[in-house]
């Protein structure tokens, strides 16, 4: 059987969570906020691993994988540093509430 | 007898579960001052879980050796984590935007490499999900990375990418265009998936869309833009994801692709603007020098001791940060002022503005960065209860988020946008460097105003130039 | 060429979908009384889309006949309409835990139903995932449905089912052995699929279990019991689409589960207990009489006509309502004074406690059945800003949602919990039939304060003389 | 392919989005919602309607299948009537914001 439909649900199901799940962001994590989940979308990282390995092999196509994985992952490993470094500033100094 | 059957496939997919979960709960904990640091660590984990289960899907496959792919990775980690520990803090939303266009190009290659991966002539009977999955990944895509890219020009100040708005006559026709031969290509593709030779000019047309669509914003609006194409790059994994039936990149990138929105949206209501004002507005840049303030009136200079002395006399102090301090990159002299001004029993406080600066949180992180205890920053609503006791509002490159014209002028752009009520305090102290105006391009109010003096210079030596003064009194 | 392959189930499982998102929109909406309304027509639209598309499911099949389906639908929708359209707006909590047991019925059935229909002979292949659910849907079913029907009785006041907590020796441990008797039973299940023997005492458990699971608990407790029951119904839903491989049930099922518990949660921190507490603390229900005031010093007594000439001398008179209107189905003639005094040009405001009555929202309803204006309930915060100004506070009925002990008696049982600051009015006058606790079991301090008088009788006839004595005068 | 675990996935979603739906209700609402979710919990009729026509003909299974659609209908039926009487009650008078 097809999963597409699945498929469908389970977007449908993820976009509305995801609208949800944010609400009233103080400004101050606007940035960090958008750079973190900036580092998540960098998870396409795993469809280009799976590019990269698959059964079918096709010199030009496994090329384009290996590209991928080198572009998604300065995109994941830059993005969480990056946030890291942004929440840190506020989270070294003082109380907070 | 009993079928306990989870197979590998179905343990795989069960850790996929698990990271998934860890991005709802991290992209939730984002959200939160308290709980926003781990959040991140929270979404990393996730990460890391989705990256080594890939792993075990791999073994079955026979592509590039694991050697290589591991030598990828490594080029990723070393470039990106270089990048992310050597950009100043200054410089973050450039950095942002360069990621994430990288994640957009990433999405696109998958999209193509799947599509040339089903190479044992089996074109002929791709379902058309697939194909108009595979056509939407790479638009998405490639829209994504060269409108990141010249996000990133815009705000880096690269000169092929003037911060201004570039527009020219037929631009929006020229968008549109582009947009319909690209949908009219993945159709195209989705009646005839053996055409290989649509993905070529499929790509070329997403890339240069993803121009027009952004050369055509100020520089200003840089930080709306990323946020919104970040936005497009979690629904271009999400495509990537229905390319590859994977369900974790389906769920995460809808996630990112919706909370996206959503952030976009929060961020235009706190410039008391519309999304689609931003986008074809052609609002901001680097403001031509407008006529300056003869029209409205007179405005008084102040000399660097007339201000010390001021400073000295008041009992409360509101420093109003701007863009100006951040391009001066002022922030250390200015809280090595503050200190100065608290060692003499002078209490000092930040009013920051949410939206002063040039990106969301802007003077937060650069105040931080000098060390500023995050008690002595007050949002909008508390520095204006308190503004009205301060005997002196010191402006430091702030323009806009000043102008008491948006609290009563219909007729200026940025009527309605909540202001910092700096006209209210006892007086006002404005360093800049001149009468110019600001990102909206408007004559500030507050700068006529009788209880308000101008200190001309930049920020940083003017900064500077306050703290020798208060020494050598 | 092109495989457009959407079949007959993809389509139906599309329009499964648009339910879903019906539900899904239709909850959200009926978190907001503004949007309140409409979000039940949404979700009803859902189920109306849900169980239409399934006829074309059914297609297929060749189970017992379309007719009697139809004859099913029809004596169902009979009693369930005939029944919501009778019930007295006072009686609504009881309906819907009466209607939560029926949900869960049901699904316990469709468990069992479903188990029962594997009879050919393919016991032995049955998946343990398959098992599992079934097992799970009958358990949870199964508690829903008894649970539910002992909570109707408390609240019906039916002599079976005693609102007073029935606790006895034994109880927790009972419970516990019947919950570990009940998972042992379906783990069994998913090892000997084919013991078919096994389902009737695995429902006779569930049946038990939800008896004495809600038996111990006090009848005032139900509404909370109620909501928790009912996210168990959902869970009971859930678990069926496991069962059937039915994505809409579960998505459904799953986020009334979800959402109950956040409802209960919520509906626990209103009356500032755990759910902990109240299933097991055995709190609540018809209090035994306890020995009057005299223990804390003396309270003072008001005639009708005392108080006719008080309420015609405040300038502004507080209505505060509680379980002792509802029960005296007073609301109509408290409306009718409000009105007298009304127009004698006193203003008369309805104070609303969020626990006030025996349902969240008790006295809303009530109040809004007597054709009191929506504007002139004032809720808890609103209304203690307004008591200190307040000429009488008129209490009729409520007693521990006055209780001054809260704010400061740190050994009180309802320490902590929010309350109306009636002890601030210039006088307070309670009506009530005698010096009796409410649902806590505790003294009310407000009764012998010099400020407060008592007015003893019945709410509805107390309410009426006032309104007699008005009108004579 | 055993579509159980996708459908753990469609679960865990749903669960998610569920706790995310309900958030600050005011209490004049508790009621109302309550009886609302649990008129959407009568969902289960659709299963009841699948096991009724079940291929596999199962005299005992068809019967309980018929009783549990009784008592669904009168879930659902009763459920949303209930809610919408409610409801009715607030919407009637006076403005709201
Ligand atoms: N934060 C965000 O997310 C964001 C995003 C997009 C747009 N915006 C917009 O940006 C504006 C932010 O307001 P703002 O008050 O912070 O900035 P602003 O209105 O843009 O004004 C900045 C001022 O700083 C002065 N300046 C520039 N360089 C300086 C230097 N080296 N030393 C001293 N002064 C210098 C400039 O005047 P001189 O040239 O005379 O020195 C200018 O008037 C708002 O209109 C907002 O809507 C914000
Ligand atoms: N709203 C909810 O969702 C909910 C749910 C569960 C529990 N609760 C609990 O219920 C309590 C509600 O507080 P409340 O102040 O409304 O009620 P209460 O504290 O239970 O007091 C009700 C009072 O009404 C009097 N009364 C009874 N019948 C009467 C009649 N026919 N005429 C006149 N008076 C009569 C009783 O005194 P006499 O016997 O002297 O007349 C009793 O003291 C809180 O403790 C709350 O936590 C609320």
């Amino acid at each position: 059987m097809d999963p597409f439909v699945t498929h469908i649900v389970i977007f449908v199901l993820a976009i509305f969570l995801g609208v949800e799940l944010i609400q009233k962001v103080p400004s101050t994590l606007h940035t960090p906020l958008m750079s973190g989940s900036n580092a998540i979308s960098g998870i396409t990282l795993v469809g280009a691993l799976i590019c990269s390995f698959s059964p079918t092999f096709a010199r030009f196509g496994v090329m384009l994988g290996f590209l991928a994985i080198i572009f998604a992952t300065i995109n994941v490993v830059g993005g969480y540093v990056v946030t890291n470094r942004m929440l840190r500033m506020f989270k070294s100094k003082g109380s907070r509430d | 007898m009993l079928t306990f059957a989870l197979t590998q496939t179905d343990w795989i997919n069960l850790a996929y579960l698990l990271a998934a979960i860890c991005f709802i709960l991290g992209l939730k904990m984002l959200g939160k001052v308290k709980t926003a640091a781990r959040g991140n660590a929270v979404s990393a984990l996730g990460m890391l879980i989705a990256a080594c289960v890939t792993f075990f899907v791999l073994n079955e496959g026979e592509g590039i050796s694991l050697i290589w792919i591991f030598i990828a990775i490594l080029i990723g980690a070393t470039i990106g984590g270089w990048g992310a520990l050597r950009v100043p803090m200054t410089d973050m939303p450039q950095m942002v935007g360069l990621l994430n266009g990288f994640g957009g190009m990433a999405s696109m290659l998958v999209g193509i490499a799947d599509y040339s991966l089903v190479a044992s002539g089996t074109y002929e009977s791709l379902p058309f999900n697939k194909t108009l999955a595979i056509g939407l990944t790479i638009l998405i895509g490639g829209v994504t990375f060269t409108g990141s890219l010249v996000a990133f020009g815009k705000l880096a100040g690269l000169k092929i990418t003037p911060t201004k708005p570039v527009q020219f006559a037929g631009g929006r026709a020229l968008i549109a265009g582009l947009l319909v031969a690209g949908l009219l290509l993945a159709v195209l593709l989705i009646f005839k998936p053996h055409w290989g030779w649509l993905i070529a000019p499929m790509v070329l047309i997403a890339l240069g869309l993803g121009i027009v669509l952004v050369i055509g914003i100020g520089g200003a609006d840089m930080p709306v833009v990323i946020s919104l194409l970040n936005s497009y790059s979690g629904i271009a994994a999400s495509m990537a994801g229905f390319v590859l039936r994977n369900e974790l990149l389906i769920i995460t990138g809808a996630l990112v692709g919706a909370s996206g929105i959503i952030l976009t949206r929060i961020m235009c209501k706190a410039m008391n603007r519309s999304l689609l004002n931003v986008l074809f507005g052609g609002v901001g840049g680097a403001v031509a020098p407008s006529a300056g303030g003869g029209a409205k009136g007179t405005h008084r200079e102040a000399s660097v001791e007339d201000v010390g002395i001021q400073l000295e006399a008041a009992g409360l102090v509101i420093i109003v940060p701007g863009y100006g301090m951040a391009v001066a990159q002022a922030q250390h002299a200015v809280a090595e002022l503050a200190r100065l001004l608290e060692s003499r029993g002078i209490t000092v406080k930040y009013a920051i503005h949410p939206v002063a600066g040039r990106m969301p949180g802007h003077m937060n992180v650069l105040l931080a960065e000098a060390n500023v205890p995050y008690e002595s920053m007050l949002d909008l609503d508390q520095a204006n209860a308190e503004l009205e006791q301060a005997g002196v509002a010191l402006v430091i490159g702030a323009n806009d988020v000043t102008n008491p014209a948006a609290r009563h002028d219909k007729a200026s752009p940025i009527y309605g946008m909540p202001i910092l009520d700096v006209d209210k305090a006892r007086s006002a102290i404005v360093i800049k460097r001149s009468m110019n105006t600001g990102f909206a391009g408007v004559e500030n109010e507050l700068y006529f105003l009788p209880n308000c003096a101008m200190l001309f210079g930049d920020a940083k030596a003017m900064a500077q130039a306050l703290v020798t003064e208060m020494k050598t009194e």
